[in-house]
């Protein structure tokens, strides 16, 4: 290529791989020192605005942000690029799991049960976190003095546990506690999944 | 070419005369013939060559020599003028140069001796030279092989990689929780808590929690519901009897209420007031 | 998009978001992590070879390095995206280029080879220009007194000259194989004044 006049398509060309080649925005006026000033910026501009409509419905879209034009990968690709660079997952606080586990393994139970079991008081955030990730959720309250709040683990959970009922959970086993037998029941004859 | 075997060699002017270097503004095109170096130039010229092999090149080229047939004589004088001008006015000469003159003096020493004329002994192994030209032929391939990679497209120079800027939606990155967590949990409340009053939690156990959970989110806000209704067929026995259990654990706790008017009559669940 | 299966048109939609994204070159394996391993090697591969196709004649081209697939711009584009950025990729002196060409044809080889091969010592600084830029390495040691140390180039230098292995490497020329003629000094080519 000389510094001879372009084809409309020949600038699409050299802005789509400038573009593509800068990691910052950039503006019309910087686009245009380019080619020597030898486009007016309306051109220029008409030109991205076809560039733009060329990329449409791709995973990399050409937009318009406050310093100028710039591509940028599209939102929705997003979970997929994430696979490329794995983030190291955060992990929750001993409070949020065993508080979790409490109401899991002994729901319905209000904050309180939970601060019985634990030995420890049971902080807001606590309860907030789980209650954002939509894993507990109020179900009703206790009628007693202040009415506590008893939560339950919702549907939510189970499928983000990949579980399909509650029952699906290991069973636990407390240090020398008379464990409840439910007679009617039996472990070894009842098919896990009959219950829902 | 000239093959020559003249034991002079005229010094020809190049063709084109390449700029050696700038000596205060005045292009330098050569080395003077009669070896007169500025001082202002010796540097200059010294990082002009590379080394002894450079600038033996540097006078092979220069005066139209063939390699597979060096004159040593001439060659070893000039390089040797040169290296002795460049000597005079530097004394820290790279060792290299002093080194190459050596090796070309011997070589031309034994060029001279009268050859040992044995059967077996080929040309090739006879000739001094030999080990010199396949220095310079090396050399050779490999400043070529340079010139040949220096004009490959380089990253950076002749091209740019592309990394459009990449969306990031504010995801947060939520933990991981798996089963194997809860249960590490749970035991870790056992370590620490010395009381021995919790329950064993069974499979069975957990089935009606999750029906006493069920019922109770179906009776939120007051509505009532007969008793019967709050079993479902589809399960089964097992299910029957787990709903049965959940209702008489969600009493025992007290929250639930049955209330029945009379006997065989409805019963009625409804959230404990 | 889901994890359900994906169209080709789809996949190639993501690996070119990938790619686009991606300063360095990816391999097969890697982009493949992205579709959670749902896809061979194969199909990713031909998908890749597509749109290898479909960018064919752009500004910017996907290219099959020694790294992986990368997208880079195409060299006639330089003049024109060096008036946007000027370029800052260092010209090497002919000490740096020679040491390169020693190492990447006659690999591994210590110092003293290339030492060898000059006719000149190696300076320190040589070696550490070349080590700086991602394009030689260590690689072992030469077991004679002393240890020296064994160079080779690495997959980067192969990348950053768009080459897949060595073999891509033009061929030394055979001189002395035949007598040639030394043409006289050429100006262009002979100009001593690279930088140090």
């Amino acid at each position: 290529m000389s510094d001879a006049p372009m084809t409309p398509l020949e600038i699409k060309r050299l802005l789509e791989a400038a573009l593509l080649a800068s990691a910052e925005a950039l503006s019309v006026a910087r686009l245009r020192q380019m080619f020597g000033e030898a486009y007016g910026t309306d051109l220029l501009r008409r030109c991205l605005e076809e560039l733009q409509a060329d990329w449409r419905g791709r995973g990399v879209q050409l937009l318009q942000v406050a310093e100028g034009w710039r591509f940028q990968t599209a939102t929705e690709m997003q979970p997929w690029l994430e696979r490329l660079n794995p983030v190291t997952a955060p992990r929750y606080s001993r409070a949020v799991l065993e508080t979790l586990t409490i109401i899991a393994y002994r729901q319905p139970v209000t904050r309180g049960d939970v601060e019985e079991i634990r030995g420890v008081a049971v902080s807001t955030p606590v309860i907030r976190t789980l209650e954002e990730r939509g894993w507990i959720e109020v179900i009703g309250h206790r009628e007693v003095p202040g009415r506590p709040a008893l939560y339950a683990t919702t549907r939510r959970f189970l499928s983000d546990l990949g579980l399909r009922s509650l029952a699906e959970l290991p069973p636990l086993a407390a240090i020398g506690s008379t464990p409840i037998t439910l007679p009617l029941l039996d472990a070894e004859n009842e098919e896990p999944d009959a219950v829902h | 070419m000239i093959a020559t075997s003249h034991p002079e060699i005229e010094f020809p002017e190049p063709a084109v005369a390449p700029a050696l270097a700038r000596v205060l503004g005045e292009p330098w095109l050569d080395l003077p013939q009669d070896l007169y170096i500025p001082p202002e130039a010796m540097e200059v010229l010294l990082d002009a060559f590379e080394g002894p092999l450079d600038l033996l090149w540097w006078l092979i080229r220069r005066n139209d020599i063939d390699i597979l047939d060096i004159p040593m004589a001439a060659l070893t004088r000039q390089y040797m003028d040169y290296v002795e001008t460049m000597r005079a006015r530097r004394l820290d000469l790279a060792a290299e140069y002093l080194v190459m003159a050596a090796m070309l003096l011997e070589i031309k020493s034994r060029s001279l001796l009268p050859r040992p004329v044995k059967a077996d002994t080929s040309d090739e192994a006879a000739d001094p030279r030999n080990e010199l030209v396949r220095r310079l032929l090396e050399y050779e391939r490999i400043r070529q092989g340079a010139r040949e990679l220096e004009a490959l497209p380089q990253n950076g120079r002749d091209f740019q990689t592309i990394s459009v800027w990449v969306e990031r939606m504010t995801m947060q990155h939520l933990p991981e929780v798996s089963v194997e967590d809860l249960r590490l949990a749970w035991e870790g409340i056992l370590k620490r808590t010395q009381r021995n009053r919790h329950h064993r939690i069974a499979r069975q156990e957990l089935s009606v929690r999750e029906h006493m959970s069920r019922i109770l989110k179906r009776l939120t806000g007051g509505a009532h519901a007969l008793f019967e209704d709050l079993f479902s067929a589809e399960g089964g026995r097992a299910e029957l009897v787990v709903t049965f259990l959940a209702i008489l654990e969600l009493a025992r706790e007290r929250l639930v209420e049955l209330t029945q008017v009379e006997p065989f009559a409805p019963i009625h669940v409804r959230l404990h007031v």
